[in-house]
């Protein structure tokens, strides 16, 4: 079972972030259970959202404690709650952001774990560009296939396409596409790394 | 469909419920007596014919109004209608014109020639009736749809009596008169006129009469003494008035003074201003308020231009000029001299002081009781001479048209009890529907219907009838005015009104009951009852 | 077909199979998602004809249901906590009436202190309501649970409730098989009421009954939910061979064949405490799970004979019986009265406490031990409480209990707002 | 308004019925198969205004829908009479389930037809003043603002009959309730703003409210049936005096609920969309005390310890609303 946990701000899409991953999952024909921080938080408040993929049936209802990746929506968040509480040794971190995994002054988190797999993607800009709209989600989602290979790009697609309709979706699979070369490219060319 | 115990009840099955064990008191439905009936002298049952006229069913109106009086047009142009004043609805606004409808439907019945139901029996009896007045016409009518046979003999050259020798024209056309005594006649009375009863025995005999009903009048005027020249020209109103109907009219002059104070004097000033008197005055002893005549006769006469000299009685009277003293009201309202005198000019002196009944016809009659010249009689309207009735103003009343056809009626009555050998049985009165037995909010607001009144140009210089009819929308409004004091009129208010659907409506026609199964004794019926035909009685205990 | 989708919406869609005629809305978190969906569904046109009627409240939404229901209609509402309580005159009102509807109680906390997310306080206060209250372990059974619940109520003539739990059922993604509409069709025959509001045969639904026959009506009802308890495994085993699927009955057991400790638990927890039984069947520990499904009817006799081969059994319930302990633990410790069975009740998960794999383990295990008081209050802040204790002890006037403990954990309370 | 202008026929149209008018101008309640919606046999108080307003106002309802008419009633008086296990005197399909909820349930009932289409049944709703202005008034203000295809009645008699004459908010100033007792310097209820329940009516714009008597029949069968000519949502406030509690004889049920009228202190109106369209006027204008001396909830403003100045402030209030709602001939309107 491979467990992800999205952090963001209300009115980002950080749920329904966790839900197009789940969506994906299930394209792919695996099981997959989305669920939110279950809160009354406001537009601007610090959220939270799970998914967990697996190739059985997913039983377990308890909030995800050790994730396995996490996704950051929000940059701002790293100094002000513990985002990065039971991540995993070997486990996934992507973060919204220009700026690379040192500038962002996470030196320290990296140490002792896999260092390819901690990876920033300036999606806000990326939506900006695509949808017209600052909001993330979607080229994080793409980001986070590229950086981990639990999905396909093309999972996030369909979920797009399920999600959304018409220019919308067009603007998500082009900035998702482009997100997903581009996170394809530092891992590789190893830019930032 | 099976219905859920208990949580789902079938419609209506309260039915099982008898709420009728609640009550201690139940509702009952009665008659009053409605005031306007109790009033009648004539004993109309004026609620009973006014409901028909609110239906517009004038004929059937008319068939119960003359159950009781065969004289409706008459009646509507000359009672004084003691009806109206007892009216509850005067309390209201103002009383119903149930005078007015009278007329209009006796108008409607010679208009439309509707004639009276033929005696369905006939008894063999023979009833003479002595007079063709008011009183002997209804005695006669009465009688004759009993079936007895009946003879009028009348002494004067018309039938009618005081009706068309006392009563002027401008008031009661005598086209009318004729048309509704002919209708008598009709019925198979005979009629003999010119024909003076000298001796009642005699004629009784001569005629083989079982019975007789006397009925007069009073044509013999009162005299006072007023100390006279020989010129004066002193009249009686009687006379005057009789003569109004022969061809020659009395002279009276241009200033004709009149004296007394009942309708009579108002007629004949009446009269005389018609004849071309200039002035026509009268003089009467005590005050407007304690004048017999009716005070919309007065009224009427003043209009016209009649005046009236108040708290003065006659002197004396020589040519052209009478002598007058003043008089004053003590304490108890009689009119006393004060020694002042004054002179007015006077072509001529009409006395109207009262009328006398010629009783000669009794003389030697046994068992007969006279007194204050009038004849004394049982209830049932019989003299001491057993077979021998009298009625209208030969005996002790109030000597008006309406009490001689109530007369009439009774006697009738009576005569036809005593024929068969037994005793009329009047049926017993009802309590009276008060006018604090009503409900009268539910009474829609209407004036009374005014009557149209000829123009005064002409009620000064002719003899047409001065108070016009209704016309059938006015008469049928007028109809409706009627509360039904004291009887149901079907106004479906206790119907309505029963919280406990305890009244059961019968259909048109037929009324209500009360269903005391469900009528827990509320009362509300009663309350709500705006004629005050129910009322509550205590349950047994 | 298979979805991968939100609980709320998956019901909803199961809702719109049933061909509701009056859906009644009223928002309260966290059962907000399903009505919308029905909304929508009733605005296009996809789900018609219906009423989607928006009511000023759960008590008129229950009322606007009942009335649809008498009047014939098959009528559906959704709810949590305090809008059951709010309504709760009206959900008394229904049974009582003996109106089928249809109820999903998404399920959450009672305050105060205020307080969204997911325990049972709210429909087990209703639990003598007369309502039968059917838990949901997944989103697959609440979506089966409310197709069948639609036929059982209405053979029966009595109102259920589908509970499932608040955000952690209703709010997540997961896969679902939504059935086809000839396939719902087919199993739930239309509405034909009992009793019914029609001019053309006049009856007085709701007369006043009076000691003579209160009594019987009461019993009534109970005989119904007796009956349900013969019907809720036969229409689960038809639900089964029409769609396939094992989903319903009255109770479901896990590994209790040769349990020596069994877990007894409703809802979502399920899923967690299952993935931790299996851990510890790895270990070897002999430990099985009861499901209830049917919490009323109470299924005792099942319940009963599922636990009567082990030797002890821990009641674990999102509820508790203030001043006395557990609720549904009542209900178990009667339906094994007699059989000397060791029983403990652990209170877990109000308000939304996350019930962890790693806390279950520690908790079966004592159980398996023994080692328990008769009720346990798992991942409970003893320090918390206990300073607030004291602090009363010492104090008349000791400030607001909720802000205390949570300054004592440490937790700023604006976080919260 | 208040009824079709009926020529003058003796009685006009005050009395239930009048033999005089053709048939189809009658009264509902004058006629032989009227439906008796609640039947004989309830167990109402001796000269219950509450039972004879239902029957009028439901009869009324009844004859304008053709006999398709489901009613609904909250808890309360007429309730507990109506339908006492095992015996029920309604003769329509009639549903009791809450005290606070008969607007909500007919709600339901009208959906209910409408998704079956069965268009031509329509939906009453009643209850008391207490259902209605207080317990209730949330469902009602609910089922107003939707709009929804019922007519709710309240039959007011201004305080709990059914639990033993306790106040309500309809209860008037200084009345003597079982919760409001004749004592202190302020006796009885208190003098409050009050709660004009037609005017909070009007205030949610629905297509039709009218306050009535069942004094004046007429008017309320023309308002009943005016109001199931129209669709939507419909109040008619219905003053039903109650001898019980108000300590009133049972005989006079009908002539409180005119001297209401005629003192002014329940003004007659309705009103279309938030409008008043039309008063009934006063016909005899009579003064509050006329109205309230044969009341024993006011006896303790008369007699011994008079209060005249509360009197005053009572009839005060009934020069308001005639002020108000112009129910005196020469003021207007």
């Amino acid at each position: 079972m491979f467990q992800i946990r999205v952090h963001g701000r209300g009115g980002q899409g950080v749920v329904t972030a966790a839900e197009m991953l789940s969506v994906a999952s299930f394209e792919e024909g695996r099981h997959a259970q989305a669920f939110p921080s279950f809160g009354s938080e406001r537009t601007g408040a610090p959220v939270v959202a799970f998914c967990r993929i697996s190739d059985k049936e997913i039983r377990l209802r308890e909030p995800i404690m050790e994730p396995d990746a996490i996704i950051i929506q929000d940059p701002t968040l790293l100094h002000q709650i513990d985002v990065f509480a039971g991540l995993k040794l070997d486990g996934y971190v992507l973060l919204n952001s220009r700026h690379s995994i040192e500038e962002l002054g996470l030196g320290e988190l990296v140490k002792g774990r896999q260092a390819e797999r901690f990876c920033t993607l300036p999606a806000t800009e990326l939506g900006l560009k695509h949808v017209g709209r600052p909001i993330p989600n979607v080229p994080l989602l793409a980001g986070f296939a590229a950086l981990s290979g639990i999905i396909r790009l093309e999972s996030v697609i369909k979920a797009i396409n399920e999600k959304f309709s018409g220019k919308v979706a067009a603007g998500n699979v082009a900035a998702a596409t482009e997100a997903y070369n581009l996170v394809k490219e530092m891992m590789t060319g190893g830019a930032h790394a | 469909m099976s219905k859920p115990f208990a949580i789902t009840l079938k419609p209506g099955t309260s039915l099982a419920n008898l709420t009728g064990t609640w009550r201690t008191e139940r509702p009952v439905y009665i008659n009053r007596l409605p005031p306007c009936n109790n009033a009648c002298p004539a004993g109309e049952n004026i609620q009973g014919w006014l409901f028909h006229a609110e239906s517009g069913d004038y004929e059937q109106a008319w068939r119960v109004l003359v159950q009781d009086n065969p004289l409706p047009a008459v009646m509507g142009r000359v009672c004084y209608h003691p009806c109206e004043g007892a009216c509850n609805r005067g309390q209201l606004d103002e009383s119903v014109g149930i005078n007015s409808v009278e007329r209009f439907l006796g108008d409607e019945a010679i208009k439309q020639g509707w004639k009276f139901d033929a005696p369905a029996t006939s008894t063999g009896k023979k009833v003479l009736v002595v007079g063709a007045g008011p009183s002997g016409l209804s005695a006669a009518y009465h009688l004759a749809r009993k079936g007895h046979r009946v003879e009028i003999q009348e002494a004067g050259p018309l039938a009618g009596g005081m009706m068309r020798f006392g009563i002027p024209k401008y008031r009661l056309p005598r086209e009318v008169l004729d048309a509704e005594v002919a209708r008598i006649l009709d019925l198979g009375v005979r009629l003999t006129l010119n024909t003076k009863v000298a001796n009642i025995e005699q004629s009784m005999k001569q005629g083989g009469f079982d019975a007789a009903f006397l009925a007069v009048g009073a044509h013999i005027a009162k005299r006072a003494f007023i100390p006279a020249g020989d010129a004066a020209h002193i009249v009686d109103a009687v006379s005057v008035l009789r003569s109004m109907e022969g061809e020659d009219k009395p002279m009276l002059g241009r200033r004709v003074v009149v004296y007394g104070g009942g309708n009579t004097a108002i007629d004949v000033a009446r009269t005389a201003k018609r004849l071309g008197a200039t002035e026509a005055i009268i003089v009467y002893r005590r005050t407007r308020e304690k004048m017999p005549a009716h005070d919309f006769e007065v009224e009427e006469a003043l209009q016209e231009g009649v005046m009236i000299k108040w708290l003065s009685t006659i002197k004396q009277a020589e040519e052209g000029s009478l002598t007058v003293e003043k008089m004053v009201l003590d304490d108890k309202g009689v009119p006393q001299p004060t020694g002042e005198f004054e002179t007015m000019e006077a072509d001529s002196l009409v006395l109207a002081l009262g009328q006398d009944v010629d009783l000669s016809l009794l003389e030697g009659v046994a068992g007969l009781e006279i007194s204050n010249g009038t004849v004394q009689v049982s209830p049932d309207m019989m003299t001491g001479f057993p077979g021998i009735f009298a009625g209208g103003d030969m005996v002790p009343s109030e000597r008006t048209v309406t009490v001689a056809v109530g007369h009439g009626k009774k006697a009738a009555r009576n005569i036809d009890a005593w024929l068969r050998g037994a005793t009329y049985q009047p049926v017993a009165k009802h309590e009276i529907a008060t006018f604090d037995k009503l409900n009268p909010w539910y009474y829609s607001d209407a004036d009374k219907t005014v009557r149209p009144m000829l123009d005064m140009i002409r009620r000064q210089t002719s003899f047409d009838e001065v108070q016009g009819g209704l016309d059938e929308t006015n008469a049928l409004f007028e109809a409706r005015r009627c509360l039904s004091c004291g009887n149901c009129f079907e106004c479906d208010n206790c119907y309505g009104v029963c919280p406990d659907n305890a009244v059961i409506k019968l259909g048109p026609g037929k009324g209500f009951q009360f269903n005391y199964d469900y009528c827990k004794g509320c009362g509300l019926c009663v309350a709500e009852c705006p004629c005050g035909a129910i009322k509550m009685v205590p349950e047994e205990t | 077909m298979l979805k991968q989708t939100e609980g709320s919406k998956a019901v909803a869609e199961a809702i719109s199979l049933c061909r509701p005629e009056v859906i009644c809305a009223y928002p309260i978190s966290p059962q907000t998602h399903i009505v919308e969906a029905l909304g929508e569904m009733v605005k296009a046109g996809r789900l018609t004809p219906c009423e989607f009627i928006n009511v000023e409240s759960e008590f008129a939404a229950m009322s606007v249901a009942i009335g649809a229901s008498a009047a014939g209609a098959r009528a559906y509402t959704a709810t949590a906590s305090q809008g059951l309580l709010f309504m709760a005159e009206a959900v008394y009102n229904a049974s009582g009436l003996g109106l089928p509807i249809v109820m999903t109680v998404a399920n959450r906390a009672i305050g105060a202190p205020i307080n969204i997310w997911n325990d049972h306080s709210d429909s087990l206060s209703q639990r003598d309501s007369g309502w039968m209250q059917l838990f949901a372990e997944t989103n697959q059974e609440a979506v089966d649970l409310h197709i069948q619940a639609f036929r059982l109520a209405e053979e029966l003539s009595m109102p259920i409730m589908v509970c499932m739990d608040g955000f952690i059922l209703t709010h997540a993604f997961e896969r679902v098989d939504i059935p086809s509409q000839q396939q719902v069709d087919a199993y739930l025959p239309p509405f034909e009421p009992r009793q019914v509001l029609d001019p053309a045969e006049p009856v007085s639904i709701g007369a006043m009954v009076g000691p003579e026959a209160f009594m019987e009506v009461r019993y009534l009802a109970h005989a119904k939910q007796m009956q349900a308890i013969e019907r809720i495994p036969q229409l689960a085993a038809e639900f089964k061979q029409a769609f396939g699927r094992d989903s319903g009955g009255l109770i479901r057991t896990y590994c209790t064949e040769d349990a020596e400790t069994i877990i007894i638990a409703m809802g979502s927890v399920l899923g967690t405490i299952k993935d931790t039984v299996d851990e510890m069947r790895l270990e070897g520990h002999k430990i099985g799970v009861l499901g209830i499904i049917s919490y009323r009817p109470f299924p005792l006799a099942q319940v009963r004979a599922a636990l009567i081969n082990s030797k002890r059994f821990l009641v674990l319930e999102k509820s508790l019986a203030v001043g006395m302990g557990g609720i549904v633990a009542t209900d178990v410790r009667m339906a094994v009265t007699g059989t000397g069975l060791k029983g403990f009740t652990a209170i877990a998960g109000l308000g939304g406490r996350p019930i962890t794999k790693a806390s279950l383990h520690k908790l079966f295990r004592e159980a398996e031990g023994e080692a328990l008081p008769p009720v346990t209050f798992l991942d409970l802040d003893w320090e918390a409480v206990n300073k607030q204790l004291e602090r009363e002890r010492q104090t008349r006037r000791s400030g607001p209990v909720a802000e205390n403990i949570l300054h004592d954990k440490g937790i700023v309370s604006a976080k919260f707002g | 308004m208040g009824f079709q202008p009926v020529k003058f026929y003796q009685t006009g149209t005050f009395t239930v019925g009048n033999r005089l008018l053709a048939p189809m101008d009658r009264s509902v309640q004058a006629g032989q198969t009227r439906s008796n919606s609640i039947n004989s046999g309830h167990r109402a108080c001796q000269g219950c205004g509450e039972a004879l307003g239902a029957r009028y106002a439901i009869d009324a309802a009844m004859a304008e829908s053709n006999n398709q008419l489901i009613a609904v009633n909250a808890t309360g008086c007429l309730e507990v009479f109506s339908t006492p296990y095992p015996e029920s005197s309604w003769q329509v399909p009639w549903i009791h389930s809450l005290f606070g909820n008969a607007p909500a349930v007919a709600t339901g009932v009208a959906a209910a037809m409408k998704v079956k289409g069965k268009t031509d049944v329509r939906v009453v709703a009643q209850g008391g003043d207490g259902s209605t202005t207080d317990i209730g008034f949330g469902c009602l203000s609910g089922m107003f603002e939707r709009n929804d295809d019922v007519l709710y009645i309240c039959y007011d008699n201004e305080a709990y009959m059914n639990t033993g004459v306790q106040r309500s908010s309809a209860t008037p100033p200084a009345a003597r309730t079982a919760t409001t007792m004749p004592v202190g310097p302020e006796p009885g209820n208190v003098f409050g703003q009050g709660k004009n329940l037609p005017e909070i009516a009007m205030a949610h714009g629905i297509p039709y409210v009218a306050t009535a008597t069942v004094a004046d029949l007429r008017d309320l069968e023309y308002k009943v049936r005016k109001a199931m000519k129209m669709h939507g949502a419909r109040y008619i406030h219905l003053f039903v005096p109650c001898p019980l509690g108000w300590g009133t004889a049972s005989s006079d049920t009908i002539l409180m609920a005119r001297l209401a009228k005629e003192s002014g202190m329940f003004p007659v109106f309705e009103a279309e969309h938030g409008e008043v369209t039309g008063v009934l006027k006063i016909r005899r204008q009579v003064p509050v005390e006329e109205y309230m001396k044969p009341q024993k909830r006011f006896a303790h403003l008369f007699g011994t310890h008079a209060r005249p100045d509360m009197v005053a402030r009572i009839q005060a209030i009934a020069d308001r609303n005639i002020r108000k709602y112009g129910l005196l001939e020469d003021e207007g309107n």
